[in-house]
């Protein structure tokens, strides 16, 4: 018999802005709830998932937690999906004393750390440090930023502009584009006119990643182009096409899962989602969607653990070693709430319109 | 009088709504109930200008969100980097500055909500002069798109704006102590007070504006609708009545920004987007237009139901359906099929009836 | 070539025509009187189709128009000009002009020219304003504008409400002249006045039509010499003072 | 100096001159009307007097001070009213609402003091009220005060325009084509109004086609012709006049 | 700046230009027989290139873009017969609000039958880097055919609604309707025909914009906003107003990114809308006169 159902809100931008986010990760949790439920629940006690879709707004995000915390008195909160979001209600979350497992991208989330607040997806500090380091290994010294205006956008610009000195980079261009824009020509030829500019970083999310790689190739410009890990799909290749040949960026290793060596700890359970996304929703697995799974993973984890109990489930969160997910290998701890270090990033290059790791020349 | 009346079974509803949460410990609704009417000040105010002044603003989001990222900015950007310049120091001098620490022990020097309040209201009727001036000239369409650019302009100023805190916003804004031990805050604790800060609030406002309307500026204003060349030729200023009215509907908003924002700890570009602006207008017409009380209840309802995100991701398609439905079938608005029309043709049918047996 | 039976209509539930019944024969004027409100306006906007009928019947040189669209009745040969000046204001006169010429479209430009130059014959001022918007027009122009653009589909049957509203002396004169040439040039004319003495003047017949009934018909020269019809419309007593 | 004095008042439409050099004066407690062909530039010379649109060249004065310039809503305020042709009512607002914004320049309420319904506003009101009830009841329409004004009947709504001018109360009222659209008896009825409201010490300036009713009451006629003016007399010697017969009157 | 840089801003803002232009002719044809904005104009577009995208796994690109056309005209006509046609003298802004509501719905049916991912059609000639060298700057192909289709719309309505007898009757639809069918034209037809004309020439529009800027399910805000703005600006109605309109809002976002940070573009491209709109109330090319006729 189920003793008892464990009841787990998700706030998500399903519609909306940026429903490229929302979107993988709702349909990640609707399927793995499915499985754990189907193999029996958490100790015999099923997941109640309730999914509540923000459209990226903030001011629902808020109304929303309030209600799951309150009326639907949910063990913990997955999501939102944007930095913006979590950061209305991070404090909300503290105040409830209410476990948030952020999938936003920006490191505020946990930097100062907030006892009841987490995050899955990788720091960006560790993407643009990952990036430099090659591009030191490649001589490259001046370069351009170009950022989305997306919360991703800006905390990506950020971490660019305050860590490139540490490589002895110097970033000559920066510019910031609409989310929506749908050509870059003009300002791709503003900074291509920078004789300065050995490469491109672009930080951003669809479509503007292909329109970029486009308008550079079209130019005839042919200097290196990275991206931001908000790449990981293989449907932004696809949709660059031609010009996404020789775009380098750090990801989780779920796109190269089929390469990886048999003993990496992630490839198993990189391989099982993959294969049961893609089978499920008939659409490429991406990174968005692993956020959630990990996200849920780790709850799960947690609950198995510390029962249903929101302070228990917390500091069980806390004490979570070594837990692979999709985006790495987790290590959490008191000071550490996102728990990925730089190693969950791999460098990879789009070859023949495919993903496969970056070894450099 | 009368109009001072009809407000108070509204305000028994609310007191009503009040004690039958707390007594089925369903308090929570309380929350959105909240929101909702913060976003109905706007509304209410969005009405006299549309329905009654005649003059469509498709940019009102953008008078909420300067209220709204205003007094957030003012009151969370520190000025410690500033300290020493002589705005600063007057600012301080003036007592309108707020030192203390931050959640995380980092020392701040902030403008308290007051000041930030009432700067974050001027500005907002600051700029609806400004902008008004020149907007109101235009007609149709062409006022629609020029008020649509000028939200536009908002939305892209506030996601440019590192101040403004770009695509985040702005959280972590702090609550709004209006006295001693009233305050405008989240926190759960403080819910039912807020409530009815809210409540008062915009039933202040609605008492204010039955008032305007059923006054001799009312009656000039929807004069200038009916006809904007005979109610000139009345004597009636058109320009500096439909300035007026904008910059009234602008305070409003910009009110509603200012307390929705502390009320949420924060603010985001979204609440600056075009289909805010879209949804406020459209929330407008559905009520009726020259109809305050129907913007009132949809306002409320529609905004409540939303936030209750009772329609999960249909929440844009449900909107959009109840648009066009009310649109067809009650073009009057929602308030005039259900209860006015309907009651009318019965008493008619009624006196109709009795008129025959005569 | 129109006949009309037991014709009701209104607007919604407001019931304004009460069992009208009445003809109109080819090459004839027959002219409708009656007070503010009578319901002339809405017969006249039944039989073009813009109002529709609740019962009753009518036929237009034997098609029941009461079951044709709006849109088709001028084609068969029945146009309207509207009350009031329902010209098409962000047009040239001369496109205004044209769009009467709808349903003679089809003939060819050659005729529409010639349609065209008829009716800056018959109203000459419309040749120097040509270019105008409509609605820029004095109200004379639009009415004489309106006139004209119905005239251009070759009508067999004009129907006019009030053509002389606001219209100068001469001018109302002149049009009463081209009433009665468009007769002559064998068309028909159904014409709704309120000036209502020098519309028997040119009539053969007319009704007088009071809160949605005819209460009296018959031979303009009868109806001028109605005591009732004297009393209540054409002001005898004040005549006679002059 | 004249009460009205127009002088060579000039209005040009690109190439068209709807009103050229025209000047004639208004006495006071005067009725004068304006004639003259369609498009003569009556309602023109209406539009450039009450401020609806700027003159080209020429100047208009009202007792002693230059009208052109100002906004309608100036000049208004200096005590001129006027009616339109083509009716301008206020659509969905009451017949008596309709007449109350009339008494907008004998009242001074604003924003703030309608909002918080200040005592004297609450007088200022009810005087507003009962002074519009009382036109209303002078040109016999009481009964239709409550009654959406765009609903009326035409002569109705003829009626309504007039008591909302008169309750500007004005000292120059300029009516265009009063009598359009009513029928022999109604237009009897608007002249004798007209004659009353003179009585009243309000001096009429009158555009109409309608003869009977123009010869009947005015004092003085001005006849326009292509903008320009081509007489300007008592009626008996205008109804005379070969050239107005030629170009307006048309032979008996 | 060298010349170089000055033709590639010239030409980026072409582009933009001429979609901006295609979008707002699809406005101003529904507003030339309605008076009405049809803000359900940017669903169009998508209709328009999401449709092809889903045909061209079952047949080749030309063929996929004209039963995409065709089929979104089906869709203009549907929506017009289903929530235009019956209603009896509706205002101009119950009209605005149930376009707004039209556009929501379509773009929630796009993103339940499509999903939230973008795609595209493939370039009409050559691939995303194939490029065309003016005069030292470059250009992709896609871009001539946007400029290309717009231009030739852009004739070819101008003409129709100027010089034909038809366009005459839409136009005077919109001007009075009641005195249109006095005149024996079926009012109903002309909205009708509009909006599938409306929807056809954005459903074109979509398609060969699609490889350049990709089709989204909510593409259609973002362009209806923009298509708008440079109809208002051209003067409502007028086609080559749109044109213009939409050359000078692309050119002046193109050439202000040399200037301005690129996160100010929009703000700064309207500001100057904006101003010229209080300078030219009635639009660039739109009739002072015609303007001040119409009520809203
Ligand atoms: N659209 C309408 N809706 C409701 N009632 C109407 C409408 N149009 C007219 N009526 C009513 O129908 C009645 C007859 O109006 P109609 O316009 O036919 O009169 P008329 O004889 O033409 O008068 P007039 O001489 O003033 O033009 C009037 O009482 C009028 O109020
Ligand atoms: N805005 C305008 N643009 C161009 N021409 C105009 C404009 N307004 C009026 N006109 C022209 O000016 C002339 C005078 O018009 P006005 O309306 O003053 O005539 P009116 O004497 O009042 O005639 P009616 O007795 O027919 O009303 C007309 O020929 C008219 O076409
Ligand atoms: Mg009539
Ligand atoms: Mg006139």
């Amino acid at each position: 018999a189920w003793a008892e159902n464990i009841k787990v809100g998700a706030i998500l931008a399903v519609t909306g802005g940026a429903s490229f986010l929302g979107g993988p990760e709702a349909r990640s949790l609707e399927m793995l709830v499915e499985e754990v439920n189907n193999n029996g629940g958490i100790n015999g006690n099923k997941i109640e998932l309730i999914i509540k879709d923000s459209a990226a707004s903030p001011e629902k995000a808020i109304s929303f937690a309030k209600q799951l915390i309150e009326e639907e008195k949910v063990l913990a909160i997955i999501g939102p999906s944007t930095s913006g979001e979590t950061m209305k209600i991070k404090n909300i979350c503290e105040q409830a004393k209410t476990p948030l497992l952020s999938c936003g991208a920006a490191e505020v989330i946990v930097n100062p750390v907030a006892a009841y607040v987490f995050k899955t997806p990788q720091k960006d500090s560790f993407a643009v440090k990952k990036i430099f380091m090659e591009m030191n290994k490649m001589g490259i010294s001046k370069i351009a930023v170009l950022a989305g205006n997306t919360g991703f956008g800006k905390a990506g610009k950020g971490q660019l502009l305050k860590i490139a000195p540490e490589f002895g980079i110097e970033v000559v261009e920066v510019e910031v584009y609409d989310k929506k824009s749908n050509d870059l020509s003009a300002v791709v030829a503003k900074i291509k006119a920078n004789k300065d500019v050995q490469a491109v970083i672009n930080w951003s999310i669809v479509p503007a990643q292909a329109i970029v790689a486009k308008n550079m190739r079209q130019a005839g410009w042919d200097v290196p182009l990275f991206q931001s890990h908000g790449f990981g799909n293989i449907k932004y290749v696809e949709a660059a096409g031609a010009a996404a040949e020789g775009i380098i960026f750090p990801a989780g290793r779920l796109l190269i899962a089929d390469s990886l060596p048999a003993d990496n700890p992630q490839k198993a359970l990189l391989m099982a989602y993959k294969k049961n996304y893609e089978a499920k929703f008939n659409e490429p697995a991406s990174t968005f969607g692993g956020h959630a799974y990990d996200a849920f993973t780790i709850l799960m984890a947690a609950v198995a653990e510390a029962g249903n109990d929101r302070d228990k489930v917390r500091t069980a969160i806390e004490g979570l070693k070594n837990f692979a997910g999709t985006g790495g290998v987790f290590n959490f701890s008191a000071e550490d709430h996102n728990g990925l270090g730089i190693e969950a990033f791999q460098m990879m290059i789009v070859k023949d319109g495919k993903f496969v790791a970056y070894t450099g020349k | 009088m009368k109009k001072l009346l009809s407000i108070l079974p509204l305000l028994a509803v609310v007191i009503g709504v009040h004690l039958l949460t707390s007594a089925t410990d369903t308090m929570y609704y309380l929350t959105q109930m909240t929101m909702s009417a913060y976003y109905s000040l706007l509304i209410i105010g969005l009405c006299v200008l549309m329905g009654y002044a005649g003059q469509i603003s498709l940019g009102h989001a953008g008078f909420f969100a300067i209220g709204g990222y205003l007094s957030a900015a003012l009151t969370t950007r520190s000025l410690i980097p500033y300290q020493g310049t002589t705005l600063v120091s007057l600012l301080d001098s003036a007592g309108l500055l707020l030192s203390g620490h931050d959640l995380y022990g980092e020392a701040l020097l902030v403008v308290t909500p007051w000041a930030a309040c009432i700067i974050a209201v001027l500005t907002a009727a600051c700029i609806a002069v400004v902008i008004g001036i020149p907007v109101l000239k235009l007609k149709g369409h062409y006022l629609a798109m020029a008020t649509l650019g000028f939200g536009i302009i908002i939305y892209r100023l506030a996601l440019a704006m590192e101040y403004f805190g770009e695509a985040d916003g702005i959280s972590e804004v702090p609550a709004f102590v209006l006295l001693p031990g009233v305050s405008v805050s989240g926190n759960f604790s403080d819910r039912v007070q807020n409530y009815y800060i809210a409540w008062v609030l915009l039933l202040i406002g609605m008492v204010l504006l039955l008032n305007l309307i059923d006054s001799r500026v009312g009656r000039a204003l929807r004069g200038i609708h009916g006809s904007d060349e005979a109610a000139d030729a009345m004597g009636v200023n058109t320009a500096r009545f439909k300035l007026q009215t904008f910059v009234l509907s602008a305070v409003f908003a910009a009110i509603a920004g200012v307390f929705l924002t502390h009320y949420n700890g924060g603010i985001g570009p979204s609440e600056a987007g075009v289909m805010k602006s879209v949804r406020y207008v459209a929330i407008v017409a559905v009520g009726g237009m020259a109809h305050l009380w129907g913007a009132l209840l949809m306002g409320i309802v529609l905004n409540f139901l939303s936030l209750r995100g009772i329609f999960g991701s249909y929440d844009d398609a449900v909107f959009g359906l109840i648009l066009i439905v009310i649109m067809l079938f009650a073009p009057n608005g929602i308030l005039s099929i259900n209860v006015r029309h309907r009651l009318r043709q019965l008493l008619g049918r009624g006196k109709q009836d009795r008129a025959g047996e005569v | 070539m129109l006949k009309i039976r037991n014709l009701e209509s209104g607007y919604g539930k407001i019931k304004v025509l009460k069992h009208v019944s009445m003809h109109v024969d080819p090459g004839e004027i027959v002219t409708i009187i009656g007070a503010n409100g009578a319901g002339k306006t809405t017969l006249l906007s039944t039989i073009a189709g813009l109002v529709k009928a609740s019962s009753g019947a009518a036929e237009f040189k034997g098609t029941n128009i009461l079951k044709t669209k709006a849109a088709v009745i001028p084609g068969l040969g029945c146009v309207m000009v509207p009350e009031g000046r329902q010209v098409f204001a962000t047009m040239t006169v001369e496109e205004n002009l044209l769009l009467g010429g709808h349903p003679l479209q089809k003939q060819g430009k050659q005729v529409m020219t010639e349609l065209l130059e008829h009716q800056y014959e018959l109203f000459a001022i419309l040749r120097d304003r040509k270019k105008q918007l409509a609605g820029t027009l004095s109200g004379g122009e639009q009415q004489m504008l309106a006139m004209g653009r119905a005239l251009m589909s070759r009508p067999s049957l004009v129907m006019m409400d009030e053509p002389s509203t606001g219209l100068a002396p001469l001018i109302v004169k002149e049009i009463f002249q081209i009433i009665v040439r468009l007769r002559d040039e064998g068309n028909t004319v159904l014409l709704v006045e309120q000036n209502a003495k020098a519309a028997l003047g040119i009539a053969d017949r007319g009704y007088v039509l009071e809160t949605g009934k005819i209460i009296v018909q018959g031979p303009a020269e009868d109806l001028l010499a109605n005591q009732d019809v004297q009393r209540a419309y054409l002001g005898r007593e004040k005549v006679e003072e002059k | 100096m004249a009460f009205l004095e127009i002088k060579q008042l000039h209005k040009r439409f690109g190439g068209l001159h709807a009103v050229k050099d025209v000047s004639f004066q208004v006495e006071p407690g005067q009725i004068k009307a304006v004639i003259g062909p369609n498009g003569a530039g009556k309602t023109t010379l209406f539009n450039m007097i009450s401020g609806t649109f700027p003159a080209t060249s020429g100047s208009v004065t009202f007792q002693g001070r230059e009208l052109l310039g100002k906004k309608p809503f100036q000049v208004a305020t200096l005590g001129m009213a006027r009616t339109y042709q083509n009716i301008k009512m206020f659509s969905g607002m009451t017949a008596l609402e309709n007449v109350m914004v009339g008494r907008h320049v004998q009242s001074n309420a604003g924003f703030l003091a309608s909002m918080f319904r200040m005592p004297r506003t609450w007088k200022e009101e009810r005087d507003i009220r009962d002074k519009s009830m009382e036109l209303l009841g002078l040109l016999e329409i009481e009964e239709h005060a409550h009654i959406d004004a765009a609903s009326l009947a035409f002569g109705q709504q003829r009626a309504v325009e007039l008591a909302r001018a008169l309750a500007m109360e004005p000292t120059l009222l300029l009516l265009d084509e009063p009598a359009a659209g009513l029928n022999i008896y109604e237009t009897a009825e608007v002249g004798r109004l007209i004659t009353k409201i003179r009585d009243l010490g309000i001096t009429v300036l009158l555009v109409e086609h309608d003869m009977s009713l123009v010869m009947d009451i005015s004092d003085e006629i001005v006849v326009l012709c292509f903008g320009e003016k081509i007489a300007e007399d008592v009626p008996t010697a205008i109804q005379q006049d070969p050239e107005v017969i030629k170009i307006y009157l048309g032979e008996e | 700046m060298t010349t170089e840089l000055f033709i590639q801003y010239l030409l980026a803002g072409i582009t933009y230009g001429s979609i901006y232009a295609i979008v707002a002719i699809g406005f101003n044809i529904i507003y030339n027989t309605t008076g009405i904005i049809n803000f359900a104009q940017g669903e169009f577009v998508m209709f328009g290139g999401m449709i092809a995208i889903s045909l061209l796994q079952f047949m080749p690109l030309p063929l996929a873009i004209l039963l995409a056309v065709v089929l979104t005209m089906l869709i203009g006509a549907l929506i017009e017969i289903c929530f235009i046609r019956w209603l009896k003298s509706p205002s101009v802004l119950r009209m605005i609000i149930i376009t707004i509501g039209i556009s929501i719905l379509s773009r929630e049916v796009a993103v339940h039958v499509w999903g939230e991912s973008i795609r595209s059609l493939p370039y009409f000639v050559g691939n995303e880097i194939t490029s065309i060298p003016i005069l030292g700057a470059r250009i992709s192909p896609q871009v001539l055919w946007v400029v290309a289709v717009s231009g030739l719309m852009v004739v070819c309505l101008g003409v129709f609604f100027k010089t034909t007898s038809v366009g005459r009757e839409m136009r005077a639809c919109a001007s009075n309707r009641k005195a249109a069918t006095l005149c024996g034209i079926n009012a109903e037809n002309m909205v009708t025909l509009s909006f599938v004309l409306s929807a056809g020439i954005g459903a074109l529009a979509g398609c060969v914009m699609s490889p350049i800027t990709y089709s989204q399910y909510d593409m259609g805000t973002g362009l209806a906003i923009k298509g708008f703005t440079v109809a208002i600006l051209g003067g409502l109605g007028s086609s080559g107003g749109a044109v213009a309109a939409g050359l000078l809002l692309g050119i002046i976002e193109a050439f202000s990114v040399s200037v301005v940070p690129l996160a100010f573009q929009d703000a700064i491209s309207i500001s100057i809308l904006l101003i010229i709109l209080f300078v030219r109330p009635q639009g660039l090319f739109g009739s002072k006169e015609a303007a001040g006729l119409k009520e809203f």
